[in-house]
């Protein structure tokens, strides 16, 4: 069962994320999901710091990009690249620690038979654009340090005033330090403000949508800008699809691409996370496949459908996508 | 250093000493290789500039502490004349806290200038070396010994400070905290063994400007004895404080108040009237 | 007056007379076959049964709620513990008792419907309740057709847009009405658990008969017993009709048919018991039905029912869309998907044409049908539309053509 | 070739209207007759092959096979082969034509057949009409009767008409009302049946369709003899239509030259 696997990577890249820089495991500062380096002891940094950042990111005088640092922070985005090409959205749907933890609050929904708020598709459609304000502050305000003279205490825009893993993360690591509203001038106070008040917001978003926040993750745009040469393919057979809506329905992220493309194969959206929840929920032979080159990783079917959906012979609740 | 030096005047008349002398950060540049290069100057607060003699009567020593314990002795720094004020540059490989002690005297003045500095030295490999090995300081010098501690080395204000004087305390006629030469109005009190706990307050400029920027306050002790006036000056290079101004609490209501205030609009609003 | 009655009732009593020896004759065909097996005697009982509706409700032993098209969730009936009758009905002797109050040219199905609704009328209690989903526009006259009582009769409006929010969202306010319409009638509550049990237990239905079409896929079954199976469904209580349907599985692999000639694929309008009377020539004319998107047989199970979570909106929700998306009916508006499953078992399977069966007077399926000629041909794929109705004059005519398209 | 040259089959065509026997030798119709349809039909045909031999003065084992075809091939048992009369004609059409054969339109008793083939004969596409009878040779036989002229005189008599009156009703039971009611104007008969033979055209056009007629377009059975209706029906559709010698056998000597060519499935 491919949800059962899912579960399993999550949490072991969960517990290797958060805690594994105790035990020397650290998997570089260009990390393609929100592994959040404000964790003490963190398993790896999110790219999105070294992006912003002033050492290696754009915060960088363009002097110095010809120097030592420069060439770090080139170092930083191949790396990023590289692993973005390899395991593409994978990243978000398979292991991004603040992914599992909104998982978390979904199955505590789930568990307690709560109803998942609905977004309308229009409100929904409102909603794809954030993520693209979001990565445009992310980059313009470093720049606006390093050469426009802006203040520095509005480096790291949008991990201090916007991510809401900066708050919640830590808290896995014992520190309630990025709780805490920062007095020391106007700027970090309004920054603090903004980050602790979105994190309160976040997470009773997560626990009524699924995956609320990565609706206006910016991490998604980076990574679907790889899509074309990036190996992964999601494919969609449009002759044999029923029309039956259950991708739409079980897509955590409200996509609805998958189930109105009727004309080309591609079905890799913007949004899309591959938890290829819609690909074990589609009861029609073959016509959802992720693709990794020339290798199909897993394709939809209905004696799948059948085991995933069946409880065996007892009765009780459905066996659902849990 | 561009900064206005005050002026050494050019005999040796004790009249003519600077009252005040203290250690001051120049800049820092990072080598080839990885390792820092910072650059100390002396700085004084009299009007006569602090003028570099023929035969510098300062001695510099130093010692780097880096991540893996103690350095044994202290090492002496070569100290330059360069601009006409005296100057002496720290290599440093790896992350390692400094102690810089400079020792002179000026007609009956002694002085003492001490700091302690955290360097970042990002060397691929190796220890740094050790211009010239020294033992211990000279015996009897007046000096203050700043209690270490994990905290300390990133020093901020709001942070408290345990000093101990070495010499007698007895005779110590005052105690006093200066910025930028001019000596501010609080006074602290040496305790009889020595022991001081100083606690920088709060700047606001300090607070308002970049988190590494840096505000050099000179604790001065001036102790009169046997005629001769010892002058010990430590620079506390401080930053804006790290967690002083965090308030969790305020954090974590404005926190617990949103997630309350989202549950409500989205069990009110968002999720649709259905028939149940 | 009594005389009016007196002949009415003696029409009645010989229409029923020619019912009966419709659904005996037909029976026996089946029985006839030189494939038949005892496993099958299960389900032509089976499909004995719309005649004697206390019989079925005595089987059932729940309330029995008569529907028309199969877009009301029948996990809904199940877990209120009512059982939904399919009024469906292929008998053309029902056709003649209600032939007077309706034009020649009209969807015979109808007529054989309201027929036999006058049939049972007659002679058995009236059904407590009747669930009508506003498909094409003759269903929707049914409750005026009939004049039965309105307060019996609950319509489903059933949004003709299906892949718009309002659609989607309107159909899961019908489902929500469905619920308090029975709840109402009935006074039974519908409680979570009960209902997702309903859903296991049709699931476990939908898999058994994956397995079916597979075989049926692979020319091991012949098209009329599939068309048998399915029409007998919700005729007996959903589990032992699973449990027979899984007998039947293992006689199909023990015992396989040869699949005979060119595969064809059967779409358009319903085709009911007792009158197989396409599929039987199909086979005649030597081609075998390896599938079909009829409503009446592949069609009724065309997705999966996967709710996304376990809470009573998301169940009914999963339903509502599994019902109103994955039903090709041509009266919705946006219906391009019909052509996929066509295309889809084209590709993976050896079927050489596609056979149209119209139902003279069904002007929903006629239109559609030429905009899928259209489709098929440009494909490349042979197309041959069937326009008849239940009488058997015209045979010899579409026996030949079969033959020749059989040719093709 | 000349193994073709001996090799003697029978095609028989068992029509709703007429019963056809055709006897082909070397790809060429050797012998053909035809009678109405009578209730024993197999003895009909049996007779008419003997009768067919001995025209020819061959015997009857020089008969390598028969092929049966039409709405009676179940009829005849220990046939050679049966053959269904849709790929019966259009093999027929093909090898008469020489190939040059597109699309051929058969009236015959109860049906029209609008039929597309390939150059080799093989059927494409066919069309028929559905229950009604309207527009085939029974219609014409039931005009006949209130005419009271022969069938066979229709082609003449309506060929040399003028101007066709207009007839709307294609259905044999109305068009004879209105036939009646003309007759009663004292219509010419000529007109009248010219007229019925634009209403036919008419009805075949509108079956045939403009869309996919394919050049070369021929005309068989029974209803072909009569040119009348051939001009008509030319008219209709603004296609010019080839009629073969022997347009009523076309089916059974595709049958009967069926038997040289395997089954195609």
């Amino acid at each position: 069962m491919v949800f059962k696997l899912r579960l399993i990577v999550q949490h072991l890249f969960f517990v290797l994320l958060t805690y594994g820089g105790r035990f020397g495991f650290h998997m570089g500062f260009a990390l393609p999901c929100f592994s959040c380096p404000f964790v003490m002891g963190c398993g790896g940094s999110c790219y999105l710091l070294s992006l912003q950042g002033n050492w290696w990111g754009l915060q960088m005088a363009l002097a110095n990009w010809g120097t030592v640092m420069g060439l770090q922070a080139l170092y930083y985005l191949g790396l990023f690249v590289l692993l973005t090409l390899a395991l593409n959205k994978f990243w978000c749907g398979w292991i991004c620690p603040f992914g599992t933890l909104q998982d978390w609050f979904t199955y505590l929904r789930r568990r307690l038979g709560i109803r998942e708020a609905q977004l309308s598709w229009s409100a929904r459609d409102r909603l794809k654009p954030v993520k693209y304000i979001l990565l445009a502050y992310m980059i313009v305000v470093p720049l606006l340090i390093a050469h426009a003279g802006l203040h520095y205490d509005f480096h790291l825009p949008f991990c201090r005033s916007i991510c809401p893993a900066k708050p919640l993360m830590p808290l896995f690591a014992g520190s309630t330090r990025h709780l805490a509203l920062d007095f020391t001038n106007t700027v970090t106070l309004v920054f603090s403000i903004l980050s602790v008040a979105i994190a309160g917001g976040m997470l009773v978003g997560m626990f009524f949508k699924e995956r609320f926040f990565c609706l206006f993750c910016p991490m998604l745009v980076l990574i679907h800008l790889l899509r074309k040469i990036s190996p992964v393919r999601f494919e969609k057979e449009v002759g044999a699809c029923l029309g039956c809506g259950n991708c739409r329905r079980n897509c955590p992220m409200d996509i609805r691409d998958v189930h109105e493309q009727k004309t080309d194969k591609a079905v890799l959206s913007e949004d899309c996370m591959l938890c290829m929840t819609c690909t074990e929920s589609c009861p029609a032979d073959g016509v959802l496949s992720v693709r990794f080159f020339k290798w199909r990783l897993f394709s939809s079917s209905r004696d799948y459908v059948a085991r995933r959906f069946i409880k065996p012979h007892k009765a009780g609740s459905v066996k659902v996508k849990v | 250093m561009a900064s206005a030096v005050s002026s050494w005047a050019a005999d040796l008349v004790s009249g003519d000493c600077p009252d005040v002398v203290w250690i001051t950060c120049g800049e820092q540049s990072r080598r080839t290789d990885g390792s820092i290069t910072q650059h100390y100057w002396l700085r004084s607060n009299s009007e006569n500039r602090l003028q570099c003699f023929p035969d510098l009567q300062w001695e510099a020593y130093y010692r780097l502490t880096d991540g893996d314990g103690l350095e044994e002795g202290y090492s002496r720094a070569p100290l330059t004349c360069s601009g006409g004020v005296p100057h002496l540059e720290i290599n440093c490989r790896t992350n390692a806290r400094l102690e810089l002690t400079l020792v002179g005297h000026c007609g009956g003045k002694h002085y003492t200038a001490q700091l302690q500095h955290a360097l970042f030295g990002k060397a691929s490999a190796g220890k740094h070396a050790p211009s010239e090995r020294f033992g211990e300081l000279p015996a009897g010098l007046r000096r203050w010994n700043l209690k270490p501690s994990r905290r300390n080395t990133y020093q901020q204000t709001g942070d408290t400070y345990h000093f101990i004087y070495h010499g007698n305390a007895g005779s110590v006629e005052s105690v006093s905290v200066l910025e930028k030469g001019r000596r501010l109005p609080e006074d602290l009190s040496l305790a009889r063994d020595g022991n001081l706990v100083y606690t920088p307050a709060h700047d606001p400029h300090l607070d308002r400007s970049s988190p590494y920027e840096v505000k050099e306050t000179v604790l001065l002790a001036r102790e009169a004895a046997e005629g001769r006036e010892y002058l010990t000056t430590f620079t506390l290079l401080l930053h804006r404080s790290y967690s002083a101004h965090l308030k969790r609490l305020h954090g974590c209501l404005l926190f617990a108040g949103m997630a309350v205030l989202a549950a409500g609009f989205t069990v009110i609003f968002k999720r649709r009237p259905w028939y149940r | 007056m009594d005389d009016n009655n007196k002949r009415r009732a003696r029409l009645r009593s010989r229409v029923r007379q020619e019912v009966q020896t419709e659904y005996e004759s037909a029976r026996r065909l089946m029985e006839a076959r030189d494939d038949y097996d005892p496993v099958w005697a299960y389900f032509l009982d089976l499909l004995m049964r719309p005649m004697d509706r206390n019989g079925l409700q005595a089987a059932v032993g729940r309330p029995v709620v008569e529907h028309l098209c199969n877009q009301a969730p029948y996990e809904l009936f199940h877990a209120m513990g009512v059982h939904p009758l399919r009024m469906a009905s292929g008998c053309f002797a029902a056709g003649r008792l209600s032939a007077g109050d309706f034009p020649v040219l009209m969807c015979p199905m109808l007529k054989a419907i309201v027929g036999m609704q006058r049939l049972r009328e007659s002679s058995q209690t009236a059904p407590s309740a009747r669930v009508v989903p506003t498909t094409c526009d003759w269903v929707v006259q049914y409750q005026q057709m009939t004049d039965a009582d309105p307060e019996q009769t609950f319509f489903m409006e059933l949004p003709h847009l299906r892949e718009s929010e309002r659609g989607q969202q309107r159909w899961l306010e019908q489902a929500y009405e469905l619920v308090r319409f029975l709840e109402s009638r009935m006074g039974v509550k519908l409680k979570r658990k009960a209902l997702a049990s309903s859903v296991q237990i049709f699931m476990r239905a939908w898999q058994a008969i994956g397995r079916l079409i597979e075989q049926r896929r692979a020319g091991r079954l012949p098209a009329v017993w599939f068309m048998a199976v399915a029409n007998s469904f919700m005729l007996d209580p959903i589990e032992p009709w699973t449990e027979q349907l899984q007998r039947v599985l293992g006689h199909v692999d023990a015992h396989p048919s040869q699949a005979a000639g060119k595969g064809v694929f059967l779409a358009g309008s319903p085709i009911l018991f007792p009158n197989f009377k396409l599929p039987l020539l199909i086979e005649a004319a030597g081609m075998t039905v390896l599938g079909d998107d009829l409503c009446t047989s592949e069609r009724i199970w065309p997705g999966a029912v996967c709710p996304e979570e376990n809470s009573f909106h998301g169940l009914l929700r999963a339903l509502a869309e599994r019902y109103h998306m994955a039903c090709i009916c041509p009266t919705f508006a946006d219906n391009e998907r019909r052509i996929n499953t066509i295309l889809g078992v084209l590709q993976r399977y050896p079927v050489r044409g596609v056979v149209h069966h119209v139902l003279k007077g069904c002007h929903p399926f006629d239109i559609d049908s030429f905009r899928l000629e259209r489709q098929l041909k440009s494909a490349g794929i042979p197309f041959l539309r069937i326009e008849t109705d239940y009488v058997e004059e015209d045979n010899r005519n579409i026996a030949t053509r079969l033959e020749a398209f059989a040719e093709i | 070739m000349t193994k073709d040259e001996f090799v003697l089959t029978a095609g028989i065509d068992l029509g709703s209207t007429a019963i056809k026997v055709v006897l082909v030798q070397g790809g060429r119709m050797a012998w053909q007759k035809a009678v109405p349809t009578a209730p024993g039909q197999a003895g009909i045909a049996q007779k008419l092959i003997g009768e067919g031999l001995a025209a020819l003065g061959q015997t009857s084992d020089r008969l390598t096979a028969t092929a049966v075809t039409g709405y009676g091939k179940g009829l005849i048992h220990g046939a050679g082969r049966v053959i269904d009369e849709v790929s019966a004609n259009a093999l027929g059409i093909c090898r008469l034509s020489d190939g040059r054969a597109r699309t051929v339109i058969n009236i015959g008793g109860q049906d029209v057949k609008v039929i597309r083939l390939s150059a080799t004969g093989k059927l494409i596409d066919f069309k028929m009409n559905d229950k009604c009878a309207a527009g085939t040779g029974r219609f014409f036989e039931a005009a006949g009767r209130i005419l009271d002229t022969p069938v066979e005189r229709f082609g003449p008599m309506g060929e040399a008409a003028v101007d066709p009156v207009h007839i709307n009703n294609t259905c044999a039971v109305f068009a004879e009302s209105e036939i009646v009611s003309l007759m009663a104007a004292g219509v010419a008969t000529e007109r009248i049946i010219q007229g019925l033979h634009h209403s036919v055209a008419r009805r075949v056009a509108s079956l045939a369709g403009h869309r996919d007629l394919e050049d070369d377009i021929y005309l068989d059975g029974g209803a072909a003899n009569n040119r009348g209706l051939v001009a008509a029906i030319e008219d209709e559709l603004c296609r010019d239509l080839h009629v073969l010698s022997h347009p009523q056998f076309t089916v059974a000597f595709g049958a009967a030259s069926a038997m040289e060519r395997p089954p195609t499935y």
